[in-house]
């Protein structure tokens, strides 16, 4: 099932869905649903599709070369994205830098940098975490000293996704040495390029690399790299994280995993009849959706809310915590019906041996890396834990 | 049709009159009376006009869709009102406008609104112990059926039944006055009375509704709506009395509220309770559409996977209050259990689910 | 499945098992079944059946009158006991007063006491609970002073189970105003028909009542009613809420319960077979036998170190979280059974209405209560989180 | 037959070999060669008699059983060892006891404890994807089917594999040199070689060994109780290492491990560990007995019910660091994701245990 909208906005789905249709490659699709990491010209091919149709900084505003979507039409715009397997564009730039850069930036900055996210040319990377600072971004212990007109970044920064492709890091250190913490972080741009800036990959479980560590020595960035004012990094980075939020819910992406599992288990074989027959996967998926149509209405709400002007606060935790382990949950299924049909997992599953073809064969083809680095997903942008107590603290007073 | 700010003004006044008349011990007390539910209250339902708000304006109702009215089944959930609205003033409308014979339809539709018609539908789901076998008999029919624990079955005064005449389905409108129709209430663990309800009754032709298999599905689904409506107004009231306990209870020298686990349990039990919310409000908005049944199954199904949890959640934070007669919290408990039972439980709902989902085109 | 003991062993489990056979009324296996509260003369009777054979005090050393059984041989009389759906006799005075009385007190109160709960006359209740010390005993608000030969104890002790049943309390009372709690309680046995002593029943939210406050109004107690050395409290009622944990993972119950629920689901008629064949309950009922196997491994090398003279620590907290869990488990398939078949719950549920007979249908008539009054088990003696504490600071060293 | 003592002996000096020569640097150099598992460190275990521990005295071995094996798979697991232990030292005492030509069977047996001959078990549970079929072939057999991700596979010498001949069940004892016999190495997702099997060759008549259906089964108990062993080995780990990390690691000025969820999850994760090895137990003990195929199911399916879980938890619980590969957590969660999967999933054996369940007199 799916939620219907109004004539207007199926008229909008029907566009972006035909457009997807008509440009999208089926070989990105299909490295999409392989779950591979996809190489930077893939994911650029897309990215100037899209920006040459002005629909590649879909929540930005007109103004600044969005296409000036409703909440609505940008969840709609998303899920057919999902849909149709398309890669995921690079959040960094566009979801959390660009937003920053025309809330808080100069103008400058906003000439210089905005096009270059929106046309994909410019990637970013984020450096807040560091090795003792994860969800605590209280203890960050990178340093800006200004000299001259230049700061000297000084640190290193880790869990950075896409460093190792990025030309820019939004980067937040801190400005003075005393003081709240909230009141002594400041925002910078770091040109990945810089002398002083080594990037380390992070190896993870699944055999991936898409994370980094970022040594940061002597950086030395002119005074304009500075984002907004100084020592209010700290606000600036909330209201990122709230952005963040968002977003992780992930529901479209797990509406089109629900359906890749559902086509698995269809095909998948087992005694006379198919893995879904077997009422114990049968029930399994069907809960699966329960937990997807009640996510789909919480994001629903919200962005009603959004809508009539009230911007989400705490919903955003529900969110991120049902859909990380939704995302979970997903894959906690499709293991299992890999395990039943066919043993162990391994990284280099033979499709055909099992029987499966066409879209969802792709997906089982992926199930292992994705079971294996979706456990990040309740780990990173604020650990579940963190929303648990962020509900506690601020909504139930506790 | 009733706009909607009217709407909005009359259930805010139904939400303070329940905060007002109806808090625990209000519930507590009609609960220990004989009857079980409160006739004075019925009445004050009724002058307030709250029983005909789903039917037809034309026969003196306030038109209202069953989808505008969840929003009063949070409010009545939450109250753990022990009144019959829950069957009655979702179907009636429905019921009534189906009724062909004009006389009939101005009585039935009269005493809907006066509340002296209260209707209960006999789902279908319970069909392993439910036989319900139907024959013609002359101009009119001969229903023969026994069913267990129905919702509202102890105070209705007519019994909306489904039925297999031959190879079609049927629904009939049968008055409990009927000769051969027998009535055993039986308590529910919430206190309301349901019935077991054994029928060998001959019928005149118009106790045969003109509603098709669809339509029956239609009417199971507005009071499994009903149910969801009433369990996101429990979650709601079982998470904010437990807050306000845990905030007081002390433990080795510190309120219960400030443990770790204890936050991130009620946190766990906050994003079910919004979930059911924003669920209630997916099916209102859903009712009319297409995948209504659908949408219904996966927000009963919900209850059942999550809601059960999240209360018994609540219920161990309480310690040994918890389990206590004279707390609120095993009262929203009981009530949720008989929610989730009623009209289908989240087994039977996710085997339909399943089922639709195995049969969509491969 | 069942596991199997030496042949001395299982030549030991026949006897047992043809003496409650021949012995046990069935009026009293079918109530127990049922879940009824049973009246004092109900378990009395059976008390005194197991008195005259000696096997009334199951874990007592010989010189005090019990068998001298081993742990595992005990284990086996009480499996059998459940299994044959005999009523649980009342275990304050058996399970926890007695050993306390063997363990810590004087020659007389031994004489005095102990063949009177062997043989059923005396029943017992506890005094440890307060209204605002549950799982915190060191809160205790209870106290009692000396006044030249008597202590006039004063205070208020709430879930008191048997209260409004028993002949006596064993309570635990402040003697020293100040130090340290662990240094400042003493244990008193209390006449329940002294003057000040009032008991007020507490409903449960399965209508039942077992449960009662205790008012405790200057109650005059004489001083040889002290149990053991005066501030040694303490010590002895941590001793006896160990005894009462490795009882608690109520494991023989539990099988038997699931057996019942077993049976229930072969009767229980569901499309054109019945629940036990629609998979999504065989899988839950399996889930549970794996649940149930995995703790009777535990409590069985819980036994074996028994046997080699290493008491139970920390295990013991196993037992009482997963026992209590599985207790609720079982109840929640058994609701989930009865839901499918019947709809909502009632407490007076038609068993023949829904097609079952024989022993399983006075289980399923008792399934509300049960599931009810269940939820209690992961509250009292020591609730889960208490027992989460204790490992991971006494064995995980947190 | 080794008495007891010595067995503990040996297993002690397995246990202080695996710490000093098999720690988490070890298993990530083994882990990183090309062959993926050590030569040298399988002739270590040679020497040192590992691999004799289940082949009969008569034929040079220590004539231990299965069950009293099961504590040095506990240690192998929580080491991540990576030499195919598992499915040889398991089995290889059961088949060469019923090899009846006697050249063969002292080849056998010499091959078996000299490390030269490693046995691989193809389960029967995954007959979805298998077909497997057998003719009578002259005097031999003619061997069909395809297998995949078969545990241990890669580098094993010896196929045991079973198959329908006629009506009845068959054995077969298929060495990798045979014409037709294709092995296709899989790398299995905790780092060991398992294969893809590929088989159409002709067998002589003594590759059918005596073993009927019974004695099939009983070898899939013995390879599925080996990975619980395993398994049970390494939560333990996983819960140790877990502690240690928790305890070094600060957020908010706090060493991770004083927080209450944290100390929750933990100690959940204790009684899963605890239970595990209680398990391992009680499997030992009843391997040789009536319900050892029920008891086994239960064990594996405990670990696919617990065990994951358990170590989600754990991960969860590192933050970030859990999810690297330098980390040791993750590749316990890898190594248990492999022993749930291998001999029937969690799912397959509780669909056997319903099975039973079902069957057994109403």
């Amino acid at each position: 099932m799916r939620y219907r909208y109004s004539p207007e906005l199926e008229e909008f789905r029907h566009e972006v869905r035909c457009f997807i249709r008509e440009k999208l490659p089926s070989s990105l699709a299909r490295k999409t649903r392989r779950y591979e990491h996809l190489a930077k010209e893939d994911v650029q091919l897309w990215h100037s599709i899209l920006a040459a149709h002005g629909w590649s900084a879909s929540h930005w505003p007109k103004e600044y070369g969005g296409p000036g979507w409703s909440p609505v039409e940008r969840y709609l715009f998303d899920e057919e994205c999902a849909l149709a397997d398309a890669p995921p564009l690079s959040p960094f730039g566009l979801a959390l830098v660009g937003p920053v850069i025309y809330t808080f930036g100069s103008d400058s900055q906003r000439q210089h940098y905005l096009p270059k996210i929106r046309n994909g040319q410019h990637w970013w990377c984020q450096g807040y975490s560091e090795p003792d600072a994860g969800s605590d971004l209280v203890a960050l212990k990178t340093k800006a000293v200004l000299e001259g007109s230049e700061y000297i970044i000084t640190g290193q920064k880790t869990w950075s996704t896409d460093a190792h492709l990025a030309d820019y890091m939004i980067c937040l250190a801190r400005t003075r040495g005393e003081g709240k913490p909230q009141a002594s972080l400041s925002l910078f741009i770091i040109d990945m390029q810089a002398e002083g800036v080594t990037v380390r990959p992070i190896e993870t479980i699944d055999h991936g690399h898409s994370v980094n560590e970022v040594f940061l020595d002597g950086v030395r960035v002119p005074a304009s790299a500075l984002v907004g004012e100084e020592n209010q990094g700290w606000t600036y980075a909330k209201f990122l994280l709230g952005n963040e939020r968002t977003h992780n819910a992930q529901v479209q992406r797990s509406r089109r995993d629900w359906q890749l599992l559902c086509d698995m288990l269809k095909q998948l074989r087992c005694g006379a009849g198919c893995l879904i027959d077997e009422p114990s996967f049968g029930r399994a998926i069907a809960e699966l959706d329960v937990l997807l149509i009640a996510l789909e209405a919480s994001v629903k709400r919200v962005l009603e809310d959004q809508v009539r002007g009230r911007e989400p606060g705490t919903e955003a935790s529900i969110l991120k915590l049902e859909g990380s382990e939704l995302q979970q949950a997903i894959t906690n299924l499709a293991v299992r019906a890999l395990e039943e049909v066919s043993g162990p997992l391994s990284f280099d599953l033979i499709t055909e041996h099992i029987g499966l073809e066409g879209p969802c064969a792709d997906y089982a083809a992926g199930v292992a890396e994705r079971h294996l680095f979706r456990r990040s997903v309740s780990i990173y942008a604020g650990a579940n834990e963190i929303q648990k107590n962020i509900i506690a603290k601020s909504v139930l007073g506790m | 049709m009733l706009d909607q700010d009217s709407l909005d003004l009359l259930f805010d006044s139904i939400k303070r009159f329940l905060q007002e008349r109806y808090g625990f011990a209000d519930y507590q007390r009609i609960s220990d009376s004989e009857l079980g539910w409160s006739q004075e209250m019925w009445q004050e339902f009724v002058s307030m006009g709250w029983l005909g708000l789903t039917v037809p304006e034309e026969d003196g109702g306030l038109g209202a869709t069953a989808a505008q009215c969840l929003d009063l089944f949070e409010h009545a959930g939450g109250a753990l009102v022990l009144e019959p609205l829950l069957p009655t003033l979702l179907i009636a409308g429905e019921v009534v406008r189906t009724v062909r014979h004009a006389t009939t339809r101005k009585m039935l539709a009269n005493g809907v609104i006066g509340g002296d018609v209260r209707m209960s539908l006999v789902p279908r789901q319970v069909e392993a112990v439910c036989t319900c076998s139907v024959i013609a008999n002359g101009d009119g029919f001969h229903l023969k059926g026994r069913f267990p624990a129905v919702l509202g079955g102890a105070n209705a005064t007519h019994f909306v039944v489904s039925a297999q005449l031959g190879d079609e389905f049927a629904m009939f409108l049968v008055p409990k006055a009927n000769t051969g129709v027998e009535v055993e209430p039986v308590r529910l663990i919430d206190g309301r009375w349901g019935a077991t309800l054994n029928i060998d009754s001959i019928m005149e032709a118009e106790a045969l509704l003109p509603i098709d298999a669809r339509g029956g599905q239609r009417l199971e689904d507005l009071v499994a709506a009903g149910c969801v409506a009433e369990a996101a107004g429990v979650l709601k009231r079982a998470l904010n009395t437990s807050i306000e306990y845990l905030k007081l209870r002390k433990q080795f020298g510190q309120p219960l509220s400030s443990l770790q686990v204890v936050q991130h349990a009620m946190a766990e039990v906050y994003v079910v309770s919004e979930q059911m919310r924003s669920l209630v409000k997916a099916v209102s908005e859903g009712l009319e559409g297409p995948d209504s049944t659908y949408l219904v199954s996966a927000a009963k199904a919900y209850l059942g996977i999550a809601g059960y949890r999240a209360v018994e959640k609540c219920i161990q934070f309480h310690g040994g209050m918890g389990i206590t007669e004279e707390y609120p919290i095993g009262h929203y408990y009981k009530r949720l259990l008989v929610l989730g039972a009623a009209c289908g439980s989240a087994s039977g709902h996710l085997q339909r689910m399943a089922f639709r989902i195995r049969s969509e085109t491969r």
